[in-house]
């Protein structure tokens, strides 16, 4: 505790919300007779705009340097009062608001009581404000190349949304050449273009733009460092080579498994997968008249995308070949762009939609194909089962990350998400982000997505990299986690406990420890939970504004009754 | 790293139950890194000690301190000032910190808050597995830096015994065999058949069957004998 | 334990700043009441939380508690889990020198659910109130 | 001759030797090991008397071992290295020559997890391994340590055990050639309840000649219920037993007899097998059933040499 430590203490009315229950004039008396207590005063309401004025003044001509607000606490007012700390050259983070309001006279009715704990809550405040400790911004010098994994789709969108934006963009393509899995499909859902012409024109924009450099046969092999200065090494014929670079996209997409053991049956030319169909199609293949059933069950309705591939491609060979098309499922699944009208379209259309639950066999003997199910719909009405003849019967494939995802998530020190893929299912960040900074995801390696998807996920991924990394040098509160190296061991447990793998274990003479090291928290990685000051065995992590001391002041501020 | 775990509270409780002032002492070494008693774990101590003994309406003042190693003296000076002012000093520094300790401070109780486990590594948060047994005479360069000693629960130098079944030690399920694990490792470094040669009898006079050991190194002595 | 009808339990309440302490906000606008002698300390996520807090609260209080957000909704992922482990290794702490293990512990809830809020105090409160006195507080 | 005992004669002269297997009680009463040994007179060439099997404390290997010469048995004295160091192991050696026994048999020992002592310390100051090649200079006017004996070397035929169904396999066979390298004179093997995987095992051995090196006795046990092959298979370590068998057992009606004819029948395969010396008849608690296996296998009545 510095020795000048002068609080000044300020107590809000509320417009009398908060006197209507307790008495200024007790609380204040307390507060007086406490240590370093230089100033008390009282407003009817503080946070009127004249009042932040006045505060300035005050703090000024007491010299006071640590703020204790008294009244309520929310976000709001917390950002007016830093304000006001700022233009009286405090630093804003020497503040401490008491919830007097929400915290005690919101909540009671006013008894004795109410007044012990309105002192007892002024107390904790007041102890807390002693401790407070500035917190100051740090300029980050920052790489501003982005390292984009997967030459797919969502890839070379990413790289360009990136370069548009004035990053350097490495695109490391694990295959001999940009493209993806969309090069095997016959028509894009909700996309009113060719793939192959789509794809042509990414890929020349792609090649042909200077800040955009294309790797391909190359894969991620391992990566150190943090969002701005990772150094990430790229494996190239069995080769090594670390590339410097400030963030990564990771679009590495999705792969499908034909698996028509799961329906007893097994490859054949009448038993086919959504794209062995998408293929045929796109071959010209002709399916005039053709009776032809389609399928979506046994966990592959998991995902809204093999529902729609199968209501696309069932509505094509209705229009296209005038095919009879029945459509089996336990689920309809159409949320999302247009896809509810897609659907009623293929109604329309005459595609049958039959429902089922369990009860279904399929048999291909001889070219033909088999289907005897029986209808919970009907079932009431006219129980009994059901068949029905077809010449093909396209199953959907299984859809799982692409391979490799899971070795290229321990690189990056990701943990997977639902059913393997790369997203985490977690509503405070977004579906492109991950549990670190400075890596994002783009495309389907977060959950089988669609084409007209990807633009937006590309935008969503540049911008924010955008908004961390928006110039050679950015300006960040230092509000991450600090380290005593006299205390810290370099034990790793912060390290290993980190969710958000913003901790690095750093060397130098200026640890003045046995071991000339001490764990750092990166500025731009951290996202101020606290845990690793938690997990600390030898308390050497201090969380700003929440330090051990300042929290366990709060504690020693409470009376203790037998 | 030394590896300790923190003795049962009822055992310390014992121990202090004559006591109505004690220093609880962490140390910022080995006991730090393995979550047994480096500040935080002090702290958690000190408060579970002073809640226990106001419970039984005897209370207990606890002074804590945290240094950086209590295995050298010099540390331990620094808190003699400390010390003067409590009746004891339970320490949870590994059995040689709380020697050192002893015997830095000859008027004080000194008792014991961990018990040592043994030298190890560090698995996972929360786990760890004995690696090494001190003894003297490092075997590692025969069998393929997997130490037989430490890691065989027979600790036999011709291994693996008939207990040995998919790599698993028959004392322990959980526990890897040694010595599938030296041949496993010599097969894939291409010098199994090193494994051929019977290893001698070990000399046992270098571990601790020789007596306390003592390492004394005159080229990093100022003056000899002291 | 205690029947005292006149005890009345003091409880330290750490509340996430995403969601219990949000939830407490709630609580406030909508005028619930809930015991006055529950004390309330900000944390940035539930796995900020330390044995060590709950430990010196309980050195002064009859009950402690940690709000969470609601599982596998953790801002910070595994914030939560860490919580509910440490609130178990507290309790563990507890009862082995004999003090009931459930003066302490954890509950989730969002931001948005002042009743909720008022409940889980509430619940928490007289929980303790029918523990009685916590026997290892210590009077300096 | 290295020792002259009647089971290295019976092997050197190429016959086909019995060995079985005596554990001494959890007392003093002799009475209860010269029970056994009359009830097994005449049926093997030589007995082996546990040391302290499976780590629960039992009369000595060596006392019962007297208890045998007693009745006109010749005991196959086994040392684990678990119990005593270099130094004890010696003189026990030293003692039980002098006393006539004249097998000795080097195990590792059970390890005190699974006795009835499991809080004491082990001392594995040598390994079998070490320990057979400790006899073998003994045999030879050597202690450990180098120093010459002044007087009377111990004549000893040294044994050792192998068991081809622990891991790594094939190291199995590398580690019955240290054996032999140390100075094995003879081994037996743990008992055989897979059949195939032991003659794999034995491919292996002939192929690096070992079976001229060293006397290689099949361990058989006759299995007294499906249970328990069920519970070796499981949970013993180092032990496979064959679904066949398994099978068999389980079809059996009457399971003891089912044991019994199984124990034959390997014992009449093991005879033809190339590099088979003998066998070593484990009947753990059932001692009663040897006499039964040895007349119905052929193996009775003993040659004399």
């Amino acid at each position: 505790m510095e020795n000048n430590t002068r609080i000044g203490v300020f107590f809000c009315n509320c417009n009398g919300k908060i006197t209507e229950k307790v008495d200024y004039e007790e609380i204040t008396s307390e507060i007086k007779k406490l240590p370093q207590v230089e100033y008390v005063r009282d407003s009817q309401n503080l946070c009127a705009h004249l009042e932040g004025e006045l505060i300035c003044k005050e703090i000024s001509k007491n010299q006071l340097n640590r703020i204790v607000v008294i009244g309520c606490a929310g976000s709001r007012e917390e950002g007016f009062f830093r304000e006001v700390l700022v233009k009286a050259g405090l630093n804003p983070h020497l503040l401490s608001m008491v919830n007097l309001l929400g915290e005690c006279c919101a909540v009671h009715e006013k008894n004795p009581q109410v007044k012990v704990k309105s002192i007892e809550l002024a107390r904790m405040g007041v102890a807390r404000a002693a401790l407070l400790e500035e917190v100051k911004h740090g300029d980050v010098p920052v790489n501003r190349t982005v390292l984009v994994i997967g030459g797919g789709l969502a890839g070379m969108e990413t790289a360009l949304e990136n370069a548009a934006r004035g990053f350097k963009v490495i695109l490391a393509e694990k295959e001999d050449k940009l493209g993806g899995r969309l090069a095997r499909v016959n028509s894009i859902i909700g996309v009113d273009r060719k793939p192959a012409e789509l794809l042509d024109e990414k890929v020349k924009a792609v090649t042909s733009n200077p800040a955009i450099e294309v790797r391909t046969n190359t894969r991620l092999g391992d990566l150190d460092g943090n969002i701005g200065g990772f150094t990430a090494w790229l494996v190239k014929d069995g080769t090594e080579t670390p590339v410097e670079v400030g963030a990564i996209v990771v679009a590495t997409g999705v792969q499908t498994i034909f698996c028509p053991v799961k329906y007893g049956l097994s490859i054949a030319d009448n038993v086919i997968g959504q794209m062995k169909l998408e293929r045929l199609l796109a071959d010209g293949k002709d399916f005039n008249r053709k009776n032809i059933s389609m399928i979506i069950g046994k966990g592959t309705e998991a995902f809204n995308l093999p529902f729609v591939i199968a209501v696309k491609n069932a509505l094509l060979l209705r229009q296209k070949f005038n095919a009879t098309v029945n459509l089996f499922y336990t689920n309809i699944k159409v949320g999302g762009d247009n896809w509810e009208k897609m659907y009623t379209d293929a109604r329309a259309a005459g595609v049958n939609f039959f429902k089922f639950e369990d009860n279904i066999e399929i048999a291909a003997n001889n070219g033909e194909i088999i289907i005897n199910y029986e209808d919970p719909f009907l079932g009431n009405k006219v129980p009994g089962t059901y068949k029905i003849t077809s010449d093909y019967i396209v199953l959907p494939e299984e859809l799982v990350p692409s391979e490799g995802t899971e070795e290229l998530a321990g690189v990056l020190r990701l943990e997977l998400g639902p059913a393997s893929f790369l997203s985490i299912d977690n509503a405070h960040i977004l579906p492109e982000m991950t549990s670190r900074d400075g890596i994002y995801l783009a495309g389907s390696c977060q959950m089988p997505g669609f084409v007209n998807e990807i633009e937006i996920s590309a935008k969503a991924v540049a911008e924010e990299i955008f908004r961390k990394l928006y110039d050679e040098k950015v300006s960040v509160e230092m509000t991450q986690p600090y380290v005593d190296a006299t205390k810290c061991v370099v034990c790793l447990t912060c390290y290993r406990c980190c969710p958000h793998g913003a901790i690095t274990i750093e060397h130098g003479e200026q640890y003045e420890n046995l071991y000339k090291s001490a764990a750092v928290m990166n500025p731009l990685a951290c996202r101020k939970c606290g845990i690793c000051a938690a997990e600390c065995p030898g308390k050497a992590i201090q969380l700003p504004d929440y330090t051990d001391s300042q929290i366990l002041a709060q504690l020693e501020a409470m009376e203790v009754q037998p | 790293m030394i590896i300790a775990e923190r003795k049962p509270i009822d055992e310390i409780l014992g121990f202090l139950s004559q006591h109505q002032k004690v220093l609880v002492l962490g140390c910022g070494g080995c006991v730090t890194v393995c979550l047994a008693g480096g500040e935080k774990e002090t702290g958690i101590l000190s408060s579970e000690l002073a809640m226990a003994r106001s419970k039984e309406g005897r209370p207990l003042e606890v002074a804590q301190k945290t240094i950086e190693r209590q295995c050298d003296f010099e540390y331990l000076e620094g808190i003699r000032h400390m010390v003067k002012d409590v009746d004891a000093i339970l320490s949870l520094a590994c059995g040689i910190g709380i020697q050192t300790c002893a015997e830095a401070f000859p008027d004080k109780f000194v008792w014991p808050g961990v018990n040592t486990k043994f030298l190890g590594v560090n698995l996972n948060v929360g786990e760890w597995a004995e690696r090494c047994q001190a003894c003297g005479q490092c075997v590692l360069d025969k069998t393929g830096g997997i130490c037989p000693v430490a890691r065989c629960s027979k600790s036999i130098f011709n291994g693996p015994c008939g207990g040995s079944q998919n790599g698993k030690c028959e004392v322990d399920p959980d526990t890897d065999c040694a010595w599938a694990l030296i041949h496993d490792r010599l097969a894939r470094l291409g010098q199994v058949e090193s494994l051929r040669e019977i290893l001698p009898v070990k000399d046992w006079s270098y571990s601790r069957d020789g007596g306390p050991r003592k390492l004394v190194r005159e080229d990093l002595e100022l003056e000899s004998g002291k | 334990m205690s029947t005292n009808q006149n005890f009345q339990p003091k409880i330290v309440v750490f509340a996430c700043e995403n969601s219990g302490w949000l939830a407490a906000e709630h609580a406030a606008e909508l005028c619930l009441s809930y015991p006055e002698k529950v004390e309330m300390i900000k944390l940035p996520c539930s796995g900020k939380i330390d044995v060590l807090f709950f430990m010196k609260a309980l050195e002064k209080a009859d009950g402690t508690a940690v709000l969470a957000c609601q599982k596998e909704n953790c801002k910070f992922l595994k914030g939560n889990v860490r919580a509910e482990q440490r609130v178990s290794q507290t309790g563990k702490i507890l009862k082995e020198i004999g003090i009931e293990e459930e003066r302490v512990g954890i509950f989730y809830l969002a931001a948005n659910m002042g009743h909720k809020f008022t409940e889980i105090v509430q619940g928490f409160y007289d929980k303790i109130r029918e523990l009685g006195p916590n026997p290892g507080k210590v009077i300096k | 001759m290295k020792a002259g005992s009647n089971l290295e004669k019976m092997m050197e002269s190429g016959n086909f030797a019995v060995t079985g297997e005596i554990g001494p009680p959890k007392s003093c009463n002799g009475e209860i090991v010269r029970h056994h040994a009359k009830m097994l007179k005449g049926w093997c060439e030589s007995f082996n008397l546990t040391d302290n099997q499976t780590a629960i404390v039992r009369l000595s290997s060596i006392g019962a071992g007297q208890l045998l010469l007693e009745e006109g048995l010749e005991p196959n004295i086994q040392i684990v290295c678990r119990d005593r160091n270099r130094i004890a192991i010696q003189s026990d050696v030293l003692g039980a020559s002098a006393l006539g026994m004249k097998n000795i048999l080097c195990l590792s020992g059970d390890h005190q997890k699974f006795g009835n002592h499991p809080t004491s310390k082990n001392v594995y100051d040598v390994d079998s391994i070490q320990l057979i090649k400790i006899l073998d200079g003994m045999r030879n006017g050597y202690f450990a340590n180098g120093e010459e004996m002044k007087d009377e070397p111990p004549k000893i035929y040294i044994g050792c055990a192998a068991n081809p169904f622990a891991d790594p396999f094939e190291f199995r066979v590398t580690r019955l050639e240290k054996k032999a390298d140390a100075g094995a004179d003879f081994c037996q093997t743990q008992c055989i309840l897979d059949m195939e995987r032991f003659e794999k095992w034995m491919e292996l051995v002939r192929a690096r000649g070992l079976h001229k090196r060293i006397k290689i006795l099949g361990g058989i046990t006759p299995m007294k219920s499906v249970k328990a092959a069920r519970y070796m298979k499981k949970f013993v370590a180092g032990m496979m037993v064959s679904d066949d068998l398994i099978e068999r057992l389980d079809k059996a009606e009457d399971v003891k007899a089912e044991g019994v004819q199984i124990a034959i029948e390997q014992i009449e395969h093991l005879k033809k097998m190339e590099g088979i010396a003998g066998v070593h008849i484990m009947a753990i608690a059932w001692e009663e059933i040897v006499p039964e296996i040895c007349k119905r296998a052929g193996l009775a009545p003993r040659p004399q040499v």
